[in-house]
């Protein structure tokens, strides 16, 4: 290996550029990397975060452009090489296999031998308890993945990038599942892993957690290079309009005050998911937002969905518009005007291999029927519409969905509840993975629907959110509601304090 | 999914007729027929007659009709290995209807067409609401369907159908051969139903994230339901259309019938993954299956080789289309 | 002497899909019942490994004879030893099989084949192409095809042009046949090695038009049926006796059981027949 | 996946060897197995006796052996449908070897063996490599296969093997038949490749998230290239002992035994979808069929009824496992 550059360059890229079919992806793209930093890869959904990064990963080749570790320029037919000269990646989309248990996801594709080449569990399993004691998080080991919580398969996912002992490590939005607390866990490694001279590159929609755990910053905006910055000599909004070109009015939309109290649109006087669980109770008004808050696995996204009938619960009373209505499952949800916004877009929300269109119009053909056939001039129409009201980023509405960027599937399901007569939403962590100028777009978005005589069911793990958007906040802990909060109870002190107490409290 | 066949009117920047076409799922497919039917004229006398070209319609237009349910239910992440017996039963009950009680065709025919439908609500109702593997209740279905088949008949041939049934299977309207309107009926109603109505919208989205569909809140059991209904039905219609071509119910007619569709649905370019492909590209499919036999058959190649050249061009066939989707 | 027990009767088939071995079934059971004997059958589905797995499990059902139709001469040999061993009697029925059989009860396939090939080549005036419909490759088809063969050899002026395989049933048939007089424009006769097959043919045949004459071997009542019909293009089958093969056969093998001697081989005699032989004829 | 199967010691703290069996993917075809075994000792005279239980063994353990390679297959979320040519071209190839060149077994079996395992690896390569439906892919090698062991014997069986070589299907070691006795090393072989080595863990991993295992930097291709070479070899390995067991080498041989060996993993708790399931249960579910057919020709039932009784137990069957599973 021959190395010309500076002694403390981990990384450095030179005018990477990618097109997709239909799409300039990337033009080229400079980024520079040192040993032991942190560094902060910003842009808005879409701008070529994750695309750069399967590149350097050798996901994606790039159709030009130089890539450098230490010095030396290599390139990368696949993401074994990557791993070989010490590139480890933690990817947006979950790459684990759901019925292998931590430890064999951990260890997917080496796998530790004994002289016989059978599979040394003992020592895998030994290895991969200290991973995880040392992350500081519980995860049973015995168990497929698809069995652990979503926050949980993440810290696998982690822990598989770190057991690879990477030089360099790209985390693209590792918190965007993650809570406060358990992000609070990640950067503390993190920033062990950095006094170990292990050089990271971050990717987040949360600008706070880049002033917490970042050294320097790259912008993106539209596949190009759009500044770069050290953390100590910027602030939020200045990185806001380096991402967005402009400034963004990111407070949130004002509450309506007083909060209110129209008729009670859902009422679920009691609600038993289990057989022995504890039994919740709550109800949802004409034109407000209910927060369900709590701590990740405190159950909020099980309750929901059993209350819709997407899940089985062992017993529930449901009244809609103060009338008794069985909800087994979720087509009965929507007759009965509730509809869902799922927690994980791709794996519930989605279907990728259909257009923006399709995706959007899915669940509301009946619009746009004519003489029993859809009338494709009129699907087109609200979808060009309402795809443009949430801000999708695609080359039109006829992209599939696969080829767009994770935030962007996300405001293409947000679009298809904002065409629908529902009149209640359940808006599960509806802006995970969204850039900071489309979230203020969707609370908008979100309080025009309340003003239209929605409700809405938040959940949502991020706090600035729950307080800034609910006009109530049920507080999880334990799979109970342990409180309701209203006005100025809505703080985050008070919602931590209930999420963290124990679930039979009340 | 085919983002052309399902858009009659893409508002395609770069669009033209050609693009479209070629753009479209049923396009390679359709090469592969040019291609192979130019092989044929040049390697046998008499390809191009009309009469041969009927020919191959004509024996292409039973296994294109089981196709159009396979279609469906492949577009659905499913299959259905049972439309080979259900052309059997379908066919016997029919033929036994008419034989043994006297029933006039217009009242046999829409029994046997119920036989499959019942077949199918049977599998689709274990597939969608049992939620069991579609590839063995069908596989159950399969021995089942034939098995009844059987014992009706008690393995005989039922012989004697009246000539206005037979009608069905050898006569000829405007010059056409019956089964090939009723296939081309066929298939002009499952374009519209696949992609024109909500129906076939559903169909590719159970196939492109059952999950997804479901909680979105479309009736995904019901589809399912559906899907294998009419996968009974146009295999009860091939059964009909068999029964009348070789006038009599056969009992142990179509085996193997489920494998040749499976074929003609992937060669028109449906993922057997369910969510993509076109009803066109199937037919496409089963026409290009169609020729090969009959080609085969032509120049006289010896019915082992023709397993063998049968298997290659497959293969070539969807290793050409593989190539030219990346 | 053991309490009386009835004689139990073992019949393995190659296929049950098949008017021909349906009636043969048929025949078993009435005869069985008139001796009171009892009857299992089995049906192979053209698998020996199944056949042979059918012949096990009816040695362990403790039969006293196994009438045994191969699907495969060879391949069910180790059947036929284990059922020795076991102590029955066996006779092959339809089609021989290897091993030490008891006996074989079975038509002149060759004869067959022969003479419904020569009455095909008188019909067409000596002269023109035929093609032959072929079947699945087992002794008593390879026999007719054979002795079809021969028959036709003997007129220079006839010219087999086409041998496709109709696998002996109706559906395949008809599309082999319809392939066959497409690329065959000057076709005069068809050879069908089974009257299933025929029936496929004769469909097609009529569908086209031509005048293309068929002749077969079997005898099944459909092709009695549709050879009556006036200027039927279906000119003559070679009938088998299905119900004397197994009368026979049953017979033989309680003469081997009383102890009698019996011969290897009980070949049963085929007879032509034509559409004026169809008015009286039937299995 | 099967959990007990994969942690040896697990730190089940209700653990019990009870527990586990009844965790293990296996538990439920078991007791299917028990159950349908106790309505036929019922139901027969003689099913229990030694000579009864060796001959279900000996019945199930071709399509035992066949579905080694097939779970494999179907763990890696693809299919094997050349199985049944496999078994064919092998046997004839080994056959004729020995016959028309005189080899001698230990040769002429290992070139049968090899045959399956080029067949396998060209499905592999297809599958893997030019990235090909399984199912397709498989159902034109099927053809292929079956075409070349139709050409090579002319469409005649080959005859006159040597006694050795029929002693691999119906020899007796130790009490027992040879086929079992293959039978059971197949499975041992296959439990450790699958349970205990890397392997196994990479076709359940490809099954489970295809993608996800890439990203891993696991050798998908190669791995799935392995899955389908495997499934030719046990392909061929049944193909050697059907050969040894009918003494002969038949070109027809195996027609519909892809669906067996299908309906054997399925039965055995194997997820058609890929990722899950258990070998052990794979050798449950062949036992299951074979202790049903065996049954259901001791009772006498006839054999048009016997195809019904069959699809409705492999329904009720899988009905039962998926209840259970909620
Ligand atoms: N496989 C693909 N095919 C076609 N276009 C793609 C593909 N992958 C990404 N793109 C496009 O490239 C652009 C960049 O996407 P990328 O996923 O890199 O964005 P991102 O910055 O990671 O956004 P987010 O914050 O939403 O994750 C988007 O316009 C997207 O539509
Ligand atoms: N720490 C944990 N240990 C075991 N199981 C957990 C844990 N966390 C979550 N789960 C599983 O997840 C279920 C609750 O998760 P759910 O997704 O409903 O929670 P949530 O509050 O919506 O959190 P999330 O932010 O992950 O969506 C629990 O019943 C349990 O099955
Ligand atoms: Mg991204
Ligand atoms: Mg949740």
């Amino acid at each position: 290996m021959t190395s010309s550059s500076a002694p403390e360059e981990m990384l450095r890229l030179e005018g990477v550029s990618k097109r997709f079919p239909g799409v300039k992806a990337l033009s080229g793209i400079d980024l520079s990397i040192r040993k032991g930093e942190v560094h902060a890869l910003l842009g808005e959904n879409g701008a070529g975060k994750s695309t750069l990064m399967k590149i350097l990963g050798g996901i994606y080749q790039a159709d030009e452009g130089r890539i450098f570790i230490e010095g030396s320029e290599r390139s990368f037919a696949g993401y074994a090489d990557a791993i070989a000269a010490g590139i480890g990646i933690i990817f947006q989309e979950f790459s684990l296999v759901p019925y292998l248990n931590a430890v064999e996801n951990i260890f997917l594709g080496r796998y530790l031998t004994n002289r016989f080449g059978l599979m040394d569990r003992a020592a895998m399993k030994r290895s991969a308890q200290q991973l995880f004691d040392e992350l500081g998080v519980q995860i049973d080991l015995g168990v497929p993945i698809c069995r652990l919580s979503v926050a949980q398969q993440q810290f696998v996912e982690i822990g598989k990038a770190l057991s690879l002992d990477a030089k360099l490590l790209v985390l693209d939005e590792p918190t965007a599942t993650l809570t406060p607390n358990e992000a609070g866990h990640l950067f503390r490694i993190m920033r062990e892993l950095r006094a170990r001279g292990v050089a990271m590159i971050f990717i987040s929609h949360h600008l706070d957690e880049i002033f917490e755990v970042c050294d320097r910053i790259s912008v993106l905006r539209d596949g190009a290079n759009a500044g770069h910055a050290e953390v100590g000599a910027t602030d939020v909004d200045a990185l806001v309009e380096m991402m967005v070109g402009r400034r963004i009015e990111h407070s949130f939309p004002p509450k309506p005050q007083p909060a209110p109290r129209g008729r009670k649109v859902l009422e679920v006087p009691e609600i038993q998911l289990a057989k022995g669980g504890p039994v919740n109770s709550f109800e949802l008004h004409e034109g407000e937002i209910l927060g369900f808050a709590g701590l990740v696995g405190s159950g909020r996204t099980e309750l929901a969905l059993g209350m819709m009938g997407a899940d089985r619960a062992h017993r529930k009373t449901v009244l809609r518009n103060g009338r008794p209505v069985r909800l087994n499952d979720p087509t009965q949800a929507l007759a009965n005007g509730i509809g869902l916004l799922p927690e994980s877009r791709k794996v519930e929300g989605l279907i990728t291999d259909f257009t923006v269109r399709f995706n959007i119009s899915m669940n509301n053909l009946g619009r746009h029927r004519r003489a029993g056939l859809v009338s494709q001039k009129s699907e087109r129409q609200s979808a060009a519409e309402l795809s443009k009201r949430v801000g999708v980023k695609a080359p039109g509405i006829e992209t599939r969905v696969a080829t767009l960027s994770g935030g962007n599937q996300q405001k293409v399901v947000i679009a298809r509840w904002l065409g629908h007569a529902s009149e209640v939403l359940i808006f599960d962590e509806p802006t995970r993975g969204i850039d900071v100028g489309a979230k203020a777009e969707i609370y908008g978005l979100m309080r025009e629907l309340t003003q239209q005589g929605k409700a809405i069911i938040m959940i949502s793990s991020e706090l600035p959110e729950i307080v800034g958007m609910c006009d109530r906040v049920a507080v999880f802990s334990g799979g109970s509601i342990v409180a309701t909060l209203e006005g100025d109870a809505i703080n985050s002190g008070d919602i931590m304090r209930h999420a963290t107490s124990s679930g039979s409290l009340q | 999914m085919n983002a052309t066949a399902t858009h009659p009117t893409p508002p395609a920047p770069d669009g033209g007729l050609f693009t479209q076409l070629r753009r479209s799922t049923a396009f390679l497919p359709l090469v592969g027929l040019v291609a192979i039917s130019v092989f044929m004229i040049a390697a046998t006398d008499n390809f191009l007659s009309w009469g041969n070209l009927q020919n191959i319609a004509l024996q292409s237009s039973i296994n294109a009709i089981i196709a159009v349910g396979m279609t469906a239910a492949i577009l659905t992440g499913g299959i259905d290995l049972s439309v080979g017996a259900v052309v059997a039963l379908s066919g016997t009950l029919a033929s036994g209807m008419m034989v043994q009680f006297g029933l006039p065709p217009v009242l046999a025919v829409p029994l046997g067409l119920a036989v499959g439908v019942v077949i199918g609500l049977f599998n689709g109702y274990c597939v969608a609401y049992l939620r069991m593997p579609p590839i063995i209740v069908t596989l159950a279905t399969m021995g089942i369907a034939r098995g009844i088949a059987l014992i009706y008949t008690g393995g005989y041939p039922i012989d004697g159908l009246p000539d206005s049934f037979a009608f069905l299977g050898g006569g000829v309207l405007a010059g056409i051969k019956v089964p090939i309107l009723i296939m081309l009926a066929t298939y002009l109603v499952a374009y519209v139903l696949l992609n024109m109505a909500p129906f076939g919208r559903y169909v590719y989205a159970i196939g492109g994230n059952e999950e997804a569909t479901r909680l979105s809140g479309v009736r995904v059991s019901r589809y399912k339901l559906l899907v294998y209904a009419l996968s009974g039905f146009t295999a009860a219609v091939a059964g009909i259309v068999q029964a009348a071509r070789v006038t009599s119910g056969q009992p142990g007619v179509g085996v193997g019938f489920e494998l040749d569709a499976i074929a003609a649905v992937v060669m028109g370019g449906t993922s057997i993954a369910g969510g993509r492909g076109a009803i066109v590209g199937t037919l496409v499919g089963a026409l290009l299956l169609g020729v090969l036999n009959n080609g085969l058959n032509m120049i006289g190649v010896s019915p082992y080789l023709q397993l063998i050249i049968k298997g290659g061009i497959v293969l070539l066939a969807i290793f050409i289309s593989r190539e030219a989707k990346r | 002497q053991a309490p009386k027990q009835p004689l139990r009767i073992g019949m393995t088939f190659q296929e049950l899909n098949n008017p021909y071995f349906v009636t043969m079934k048929q025949a078993l059971e009435e005869a069985a019942a008139s001796i009171g004997a009892t009857v299992v059958t089995t049906d192979a589905r053209h698998d020996v490994a199944k056949q042979i797995g059918d012949v096990e499990d009816m040695i362990q059902k403790k039969i006293d004879i196994l009438l045994l139709n191969p699907t495969d001469s060879t391949g069910v040999q180790s059947a036929v030893r284990s059922a020795k061993k076991a102590g029955l009697i066996v006779v092959a029925v339809d089609a021989n099989a290897q091993g030490p059989v008891d006996s074989f009860v079975g038509s002149k396939n060759t004869d067959a084949g022969r003479l419904a090939c020569e009455y095909l080549a008188k019909s067409i005036g000596e002269k023109g192409d035929v093609a032959i419909l072929d079947g699945i490759p087992v002794v008593p088809i390879l026999e007719r095809v054979k002795g079809c063969r021969e028959a036709l050899a003997k007129y220079p002026g006839i010219k087999v042009v086409s041998t496709q395989n109709g696998k002996q049933e109706r559906a395949t048939a008809l599309t082999v046949t319809e392939n066959i007089l497409q690329a065959n424009k000057d076709l005069k006769g068809i050879f069908s090695v089974n009257d299933g097959g025929s029936m496929g043919a004769l469909a097609a045949i009529e569908a086209s038009g031509k005048d293309v004459k068929l002749a077969s071997v079997d005898g099944a009542p459909e092709a009695i049926k549709a050879m009556q019909k006036p200027g039927s293009k279906f000119i003559a089958t070679t009938a088998q006796y299905p119900r004397d093969q197994i009368r026979l056969a049953i017979g033989i093998a309680l003469a081997k059981k009383w102890g009698a001697n019996v011969p290897a081989a009980v070949p049963v005699d085929v007879k032509l027949i034509d559409a004026e032989g169809a008015k009286t004829f039937s299995w």
